[in-house]
């Protein structure tokens, strides 16, 4: 293991591969170490992806969020695989962790498979033209919504401004804890995003914050069961 | 691969008639006399196995088209309408703040929006209601086109922001 | 005239997919069978008359393409439509799990896909419904393009996971 962790990384020094996100860069991994997701031993994998984020850093390159979201959650996973007697707490709700990670991959894994089979078919306006049709064409009988949400962004990046009078609304942390707590008294749990009713950004961090405050007052718990999945505010 | 097949491949991709200088430039080493010579030939062709079609040669360059014998049959084909992008604009302006009034329009759009809204009408998409000023809503032709059944279905724009915010960020990682 | 060339004539005309449903108010007492088995006809013989063009099915009727070894002479025609991997990932996932939020589909990519949603709207592979949150889904369009009858034409996902774990144990076996 120690050589091919070596090999590993005078490898990706000399080669940064781009990665289209941290889940590519994962099934990279073990593909180098010729794991299975059978019996693929997390724990080096780990290791691997925390110091492939260390020298992508140290080299300055410039990292997406979600790189270092995974990274925290490899630790926690990692802390997780370390201490056994955390094993009961997960026990609670019901799975392994790095089971999780597993089903993940391999999910991923299979659509961006499905994703090379797409563009493996001859494609229209790629490798075959229709008979005197632009790609610019907007037949009336094919258009949808998404062509008139265009019409309004390209009007927005012409002009500059937000056409719509799109009011941010400013958020206040005591309301939003009104909120959640009137929310809990109906129901075991909500999701923060149904917290945030508007789903714009200040107000999905409002709702955060308030969250935050809650849970230090130990009147509700934040879960999350798992990577990118649904942040659940539940009653103490 | 034949010089005549590519010559026949740009004329029939290509959306209304096609200049011969498109052509030369598309093929590499063609004369002007080598294409006409190609078009006689694909028509030749086309006579000769029946087809119902052949290459018209108008002022604007090479062109598909239908025999004359098949006119009565292709009555039937309605034209699709097509919307400019200048009339999609103004017609996603009045999906979302109409009724309103043509100055309303132009100011948001920043630029004149008299054709599109002529064009708006005349495939029914939008009406006119009286007043002063006059203000342009859509119409039930408009719900039916989008498939919608009513106004409120039309995609909250607040949400929307999820995917056309933070241009800047992701428009790196992303050709047009 | 033949009914063969009538067909031939109305798909050649029609701009964008031309439906059974028209091919067979255009020409009477016709069948579905005879409609397919006429154009089976003419692309047989587009093929061995060294045609550059075929006619296609696809989700909404038949249309008229290029063949593909004629793409690399139709680039100064055409700029060819270009889907970044990442908006391949993502209008995969949505062929397979749409109508889907764009939570559940970054939450499969592991990343963001606001600029690959915009680019897949705009190439008019995929729609928006209205909710909350709002759900993508893949457009006639999108079938069109990738030559599809229906989405229940691509190969099942499963599958894919089950060519991940063959690969994978045959990995194994070699290094065994």
């Amino acid at each position: 293991m120690q050589a091919v962790q070596k090999n590993f990384e005078t490898h990706f020094v000399l080669r940064l591969p781009t990665f289209e996100g941290p889940l590519d860069l994962l099934l990279y991994l073990i593909e180098k170490n010729r794991f299975t997701l059978e019996n693929l031993e997390v724990y080096p994998i780990i290791e691997q992806y925390l110091h492939y984020i260390e020298q992508a850093k140290s080299l300055d390159v410039a990292l997406a969020g979600e790189f270092l979201d995974m990274a925290s959650y490899l630790i926690w996973l990692k802390s997780c695989l370390l201490l056994p007697s955390s094993k009961e707490e997960a026990g609670e709700v019901g799975h392994n962790p790095a089971q999780d990670l597993k089903e993940m991959l391999i999910a991923y894994r299979a659509i961006r498979m499905a994703s090379s089979d797409l563009s493996s078919r001859p494609m229209l306006f790629r490798d075959k033209f229709p008979k005197g049709l632009s790609q610019e064409d907007r037949d009336l009988s094919s258009l949808g919504v998404g062509v008139l949400l265009q019409a309004i962004d390209a009007i927005k990046s012409r002009t500059k401004k937000h056409i719509l009078n799109i009011a941010y609304k400013r958020f206040n942390i005591q309301g939003m804890i009104d909120r959640i707590e009137a929310l809990l008294k109906k129901k075991e749990r909500v999701a923060l995003f149904d917290v945030a009713e508007g789903r714009d950004r200040m107000e999905i961090i409002g709702a955060f914050l308030a969250a935050l405050e809650l849970s230090k007052r130990s009147i509700a718990r934040i879960i999350q069961l798992k990577l990118f999945s649904t942040i659940y505010i539940a009653r103490r | 691969m034949n010089k005549r097949e590519i010559i026949e491949a740009l004329v029939f991709s290509a959306s209304g008639a096609l200049g011969v200088r498109d052509i030369l430039k598309a093929v590499p080493e063609t004369s002007l006399e080598e294409v006409e010579s190609c078009v006689a030939d694909l028509n030749r062709h086309y006579e000769e196995t029946g087809r119902s079609f052949r290459i018209d040669r108008a002022s604007a360059g090479y062109l598909f088209v239908t025999r004359e014998e098949y006119a009565p049959y292709l009555k039937s084909l309605h034209t699709p309408a097509r919307l400019s992008p200048a009339s999609l604009e103004a017609l996603a302006v009045i999906a979302y703040k109409g009724p309103c009034s043509k100055q309303a329009i132009d100011s948001i759009r920043g630029v004149d929006s008299s054709s599109s809204l002529k064009s708006l009408l005349k495939h029914q998409l939008i009406d006119i209601k009286n007043g002063k000023p006059l203000t342009y809503f859509t119409t039930g032709r408009f719900l039916e086109v989008f498939g919608l059944d009513s106004l409120s279905d039309l995609p909250d724009l607040r949400q929307f922001e999820e995917v056309f915010r933070e241009e800047i960020k992701e428009g790196v990682r992303e050709e047009g």
